[in-house]
């Protein structure tokens, strides 16, 4: 761990006259899993698409395994294969099947041979749960199968880093563990570094190796850790704290 | 080649004479949106109705203007129903019924359609509060489909103008059938005045239709603004 | 002379013009979908100086009559030099006008298609045109068959305006027996049932495509 | 043809005392086509059938309201109930015979074709195969779909589409009454008329719809003692002479009955 | 508390072929709060619905303050005005703002005079906390916002009995407090008598005076107060608890 995977400074982001993002700065090594949390509307997803090229900021670096972020398109297209990204609203492509959408990447992006590919997606999607669902197509899934597909589909890219943005947050309360586990068996193979943004508060508490707190599109607090649960230094923090707890 | 023939357009009193026709034309194409809509409204609203027959009736009338060509119900309502009914009317007022129930037809199923896109648990939300059947429609469900059918009923606007292009071939006195006149009338002296008389009544028509398709567009930008 | 025998009599000639609107109609609407699907990409993707060109291309074929573009291609083109028979002329015309309506629908269906299932290609990695060819085009195009089936209805009945080229398609037709035999209500009873036999086929298998679509691409 | 069972009881709707009731007589006429019926540069109506109409009108005591047609529509215009009578150049065949009643004719035309003076057409058989322009319910057109079938023909709505489509080159030549056709040659001097009679000599009447014997009886009558007062004579100096090339005299158009 | 509020026996109600509920038997006695659980398809948003009469049900006998329901539209509709009922997306009518949203059951519904009703309807409004927004457009309010008002929309008509339906489960985590709160103060009060599907198990623990679990469209267990979340009897009731928290 001696250089960050991803090192973020003095990032600013606009939304017209918005200022959404103040003065952003953190680093991620490999291997570590950071969690963002603070009330909606903070900037944490803005701050995750930023992260992904979905957004364009106006101020500040990302430097990405040691390659600074120009904000380019082509090279946005070529990072996001080492930066994954799953949404809260799994957006499976609908007419394509299973395996279809999770080879999209690997094919038509990286052009690797299919053949490679194959036992890779078969391995991931056993370790979903899903190995027996390749052929079939988003409609027939619930939410959470497609949820864990989308995730599968991410890191059939094998990405450096994965970005998590509330992926359970549209799940029916039986389907969240199913696909938290998925997230928590990764971050305990210390396989993947992660960007977390979640609501649930247990789960974060197990997975982080450091949190964010974020709050008016600014950072209150960055701890390592458990620590922020136990003891919240800002008000702002544990009024939130205080809030997800009922 | 030596004479352009654009002098055709200003001889007499041509270009009056055009404008003459032009307003037949939009005449008739707004008296048939205004009774039109209205008319379709009302089949729109039935047409949500639970009740098989009357919705089938519906959808046969909507199917048949939908299917038969506007030249042929302008023939069909000029020419066949006076003889077989023995009503008589000016070709005007034949024309402007014809596009009246053309537009009605299609705007029962645009209103239809809006209807039906209101979201299903706003029409719960009334019920839950106590509407009645009339309540529901005039409080809720109407307010909301409007905007959802307005674009399409300004699309729907801007085709009846241009099918006011088939008046000629009836004996409606509409801005290409007093074009034709004008160029026959001209021929000797101005043969090409022809291009002039038809990019005219071209430039016409696209100054009516182009604030409707823009409104449209408008339209629909902002709703697609809404959805996302 | 029986109604009857009127109409037997006339069949031939109603035959002839049946598949002379079937066919230019056809080309029409094939030209006219890769038209609208061509400038509905160019706008999607706000490519540079084709956009604005097939902004003025869809206002100006959408905003006149078939009918004034028809008299145009006819008998002021071949002046310029450009000369078309009969037929070219209405496929043309076809094209022209449907291809601005073509555009629109597709264009409709474009951005029907949900912002985030675009942000999910580019998540991968995906090019523009990767992403036009995996996701824009085909969730983008079922979206819009419902006005890709109204677009087709209309166009095949806009070319009952081609009998003003004198194109012998079924309006023309009918329009030139009555004008030589005067049985009015019989040849255009014949017309109807034409245009019928074309659009009521058509209209249920449009319905059915429009049903499969949905219900085949939308499960999400 | 229920056409026939419901003719009888509208017939009195045009009858002569009916129109004088209403004080308006209905005409059918062209507005396309100089120098028979069109409308001049200041809007008005004018022409040869035109000066008929309004002299019949005058006489029946009447106001007089004209309803344009185009040649295809003639006939339904007076079975639908739209007009009076139709002054529309209006060529008396066996086939129009059976669904409209003739009045006696003001004129006699055959039909001609023009074509381009460098690609002259003399002969019917120089049109085998070949585009030849007409417009839907002409004398020509009728002619050359039942006796000269070799042509190819091109069928338009109206005058001005057939005349725009001989100059496109759209057809070899172009078929239609030759009286008319002498008239546009004259404007249109890069055009002759190459055959200048075929098929017999036609008449143009006036007609009324069928069973309307109290207007026709009343129209022969009128067109009997226009006659005889030299009303076509005058009504062909103003209107058709000056369009007419020196091929053209007045004997060759109008009747002495 | 002599008869109950509501009776419910030998329910039966398929949609089409697929039998949803299977004779469903319960009564409610006023100012009870029962709280349905169950987990995702078993049948509870149905049940609710059945007893406002958006859904025909088969088989059985509905009872509700003495009256015998017809099913008859007529009548359901002058039962609406008792029995309001508040969803999980917050439906308010968005071309009318708060105030004519609320104004529309007790003016056009109930005829009642506009002076009459506004006193009480500020009433209602302070005590959610949005006295403010009358003038408001549901589009300029937040989710939490939102559904207080619909909360205040159903309690405008002064009904009987409320039916809540996972008021709460398309909420951001920190607006589900606010509106729980509400729910509960009303229950607090006994005031009203409620029928409340919700998925959080903390709150329906503080608020219940029975539970019915439903699974399958079964009533498996039926229980006063809080001794299902502490000795579930069945099983599938166990189980369902375990998943509820992580
Ligand atoms: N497209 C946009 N245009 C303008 N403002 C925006 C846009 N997207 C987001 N915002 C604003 O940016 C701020 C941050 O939004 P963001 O979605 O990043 O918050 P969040 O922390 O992810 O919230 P949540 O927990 O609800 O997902 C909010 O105030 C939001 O209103
Ligand atoms: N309109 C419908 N047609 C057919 N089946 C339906 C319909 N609505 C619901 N169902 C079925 O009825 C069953 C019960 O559904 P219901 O919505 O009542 O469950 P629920 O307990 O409210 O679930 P959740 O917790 O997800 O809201 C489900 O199996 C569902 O698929
Ligand atoms: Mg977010
Ligand atoms: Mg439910």
């Amino acid at each position: 761990m001696s250089t960050p995977l991803l090192h973020v400074s003095h990032l600013e982001k606009y939304y017209q006259k918005a200022h959404i993002l103040h003065d952003v700065n953190f680093e991620l090594n490999t291997g570590e899993v950071l969690t963002l949390l603070g009330p909606s509307g903070s900037g944490k997803s803005t701050l995750l698409r930023c992260l992904n090229g979905l957004e364009a900021y106006q101020q500040g670096a990302i430097t990405f395994d040691g390659q600074a972020v120009t904000q380019k398109p082509k090279q946005w297209q070529q990072l996001r294969q080492q930066i994954g990204m799953v949404f809260q609203s799994y957006d499976l492509f609908p007419n394509r099947n299973v395996l279809e959408n999770i080879l999209l990447g690997p094919l038509k992006v990286q052009k690797r041979p299919r053949a490679a590919v194959l036992p890779e997606i078969q391995q991931l999607l056993k370790k979903v749960g899903m190995a027996d669902y390749a052929d079939a197509y988003p409609r027939q899934l619930s939410g959470g199968q497609k949820q864990r597909i989308a995730i599968v589909r991410a890191l059939a890219l094998k990405p450096k880093l994965m970005l998590f943005d509330e992926v359970t947050a549209s799940l029916d309360p039986e389907m969240v563990r199913d696909v938290l586990n998925i997230i928590r068996q990764l971050a305990a193979s210390h396989a993947m570094t992660m960007l977390v943004v979640t609501h649930e508060m247990d789960f974060a508490k197990q997975i982080s190796d450091q949190v964010l707190f974020l709050a008016d599109g600014q950072i209150l607090e960055q701890t390592p850790g458990t620590q922020f649960f136990e003891q919240p230094q800002t008000e702002r923090a544990q009024n939130f704290l205080a809030s997800m707890d009922f | 080649m030596a004479h352009s023939g654009i002098d055709v357009l200003t001889a007499g009193s041509n270009f009056s004479r055009l404008l003459g026709g032009l307003w037949v034309t939009v005449k008739i194409a707004l008296i048939a949106i205004l009774i039109g809509t209205i008319v379709g409204i009302l089949l729109g609203i039935l047409r949500t109705l639970p009740n098989r027959p009357l919705r089938f009736i519906l959808r046969l009338y909507l199917e048949f203007f939908r299917i038969v060509p506007t030249v042929v119900l302008l023939f069909l309502f000029y020419y066949i129903l006076p003889k077989q009914f023995n009503v008589n009317l000016p070709a005007e007022t034949v024309a402007t019924l014809v596009f009246a129930l053309w537009v009605a037809s299609e705007m029962s199923d645009i209103v239809r359609g809006a209807l039906e896109s209101v979201p299903q648990h706003q029409k719960e939300a009334g019920q839950a509060i106590g509407l009645s059947y009339w309540q529901l429609q005039r409080y809720v469900l109407i307010p909301q489909a409007w905007p959802l059918g307005l674009p399409a009923t300004v699309n729907l606007m801007t085709r009846v103008v241009k099918t006011t292009s088939l008046l000629m071939l009836i004996s409606v006195m509409d801005v290409i059938n007093i074009g034709q006149q004008i160029i026959e009338a001209n021929n000797k002296t101005a043969p090409n005045g022809v291009f002039w008389i038809y990019g005219i009544i071209f430039m016409f028509y696209f100054i009516i239709n182009y604030p409707l398709s823009r409104w449209d567009k408008h339209l629909n930008k902002r709703r697609l603004e809404a959805n996302h | 002379m029986s109604s009857w025998a009127i109409i037997q009599q006339s069949l031939p000639l109603f035959q002839k013009g049946f598949f002379i609107t079937l066919k230019l109609a056809t080309l029409g609407i094939l030209g006219a979908i890769v038209v609208g699907i061509i400038c509905s990409l160019i706008q999607y993707f706000h490519l540079p100086l084709l956009n604005p060109l097939v902004t003025i291309y869809t206002e100006i074929a959408r905003n006149t009559p078939l009918l004034i573009q028809l008299f145009f291609l006819y008998y002021a083109f071949p002046q310029l030099g450009l000369r078309l028979t009969a037929s070219q002329c209405g496929v043309v015309g076809l094209i022209f006008l449907g291809g601005s309506y073509m555009a629109a629908g597709f264009t409709g269906g474009f951005d029907g298609i949900s912002p985030s299932q675009l942000e999910a290609g580019q998540a991968i990695g995906l090019s523009r045109w990767q992403l036009a060819h995996y996701v824009v085009l085909p969730q983008g195009l079922a979206l819009s068959v419902p006005a890709l089936a109204a677009n087709i209805i209309f166009l095949i009945k806009e070319t009952s305006i081609f009998t003003v080229i004198a194109i012998p398609e079924l309006t023309n037709t009918a329009l030139d027996l009555i004008g030589m035999y005067y049985h009015t209500n019989e040849y255009l009873l014949v017309l109807v049932v034409a245009y019928a036999l074309i659009l009521i086929p058509l209209s249920i298998i449009l319905t059915y495509l429009e049903r499969r679509v949905r219900y085949g691409a939308f499960g999400n | 043809g229920s056409s026939k069972a419901s003719s009888s009881h509208t017939t009195n709707q045009n009858s002569v005392a009916k129109i004088k009731k209403r004080g308006t007589l209905r005409v059918a006429v062209f507005g396309d086509l100089p120098p028979y019926g069109w409308v001049n540069k200041s809007g008005q109506r004018v022409g040869y059938d035109v000066t008929l109409a309004r002299r019949v009108a005058k006489d029946l005591g009447v106001k007089i309201k004209f309803v344009q047609v185009n040649a295809n529509n003639r006939v339904d215009a007076l079975n639908a109930n739209k007009v009076d009578i139709v002054l529309a150049n209006f060529t008396v065949t066996s086939e129009r015979k059976q669904v409209v009643a003739f009045a006696k004719a003001y004129m006699k035309v055959s039909v001609g074709v023009v074509s381009p003076k460098d690609a002259k057409i003399t002969k019917v058989s120089q049109l085998k195969g070949q585009n030849l322009i007409v417009t839907k319910g002409t004398t020509a057109e009728n002619y050359f779909t039942s006796q000269q079938t070799s042509a190819n023909l091109l069928k338009f709505d109206s005058k001005t589409q057939q005349f725009n489509a001989l100059k496109n080159k759209r057809g070899v030549a172009l078929a239609d009454d030759n009286s008319y056709l002498y008239a546009w040659v004259k404007n249109n001097p890069k055009y002759t008329v190459g055959i200048k009679g075929i098929g017999p000599k036609q008449y143009i009447s006036p007609a009324v719809k069928k069973g309307n014997t109290s207007l026709l009886n009343w129209t022969n009558q009128e067109i009997t003692k226009l006659t005889k007062a030299g009303f076509f004579k005058t009504d062909y100096q103003q209107q058709l002479a000056p369009y007419f090339g020196k091929e053209v005299k007045a004997s060759d158009i109008i009747i002495n009955h």
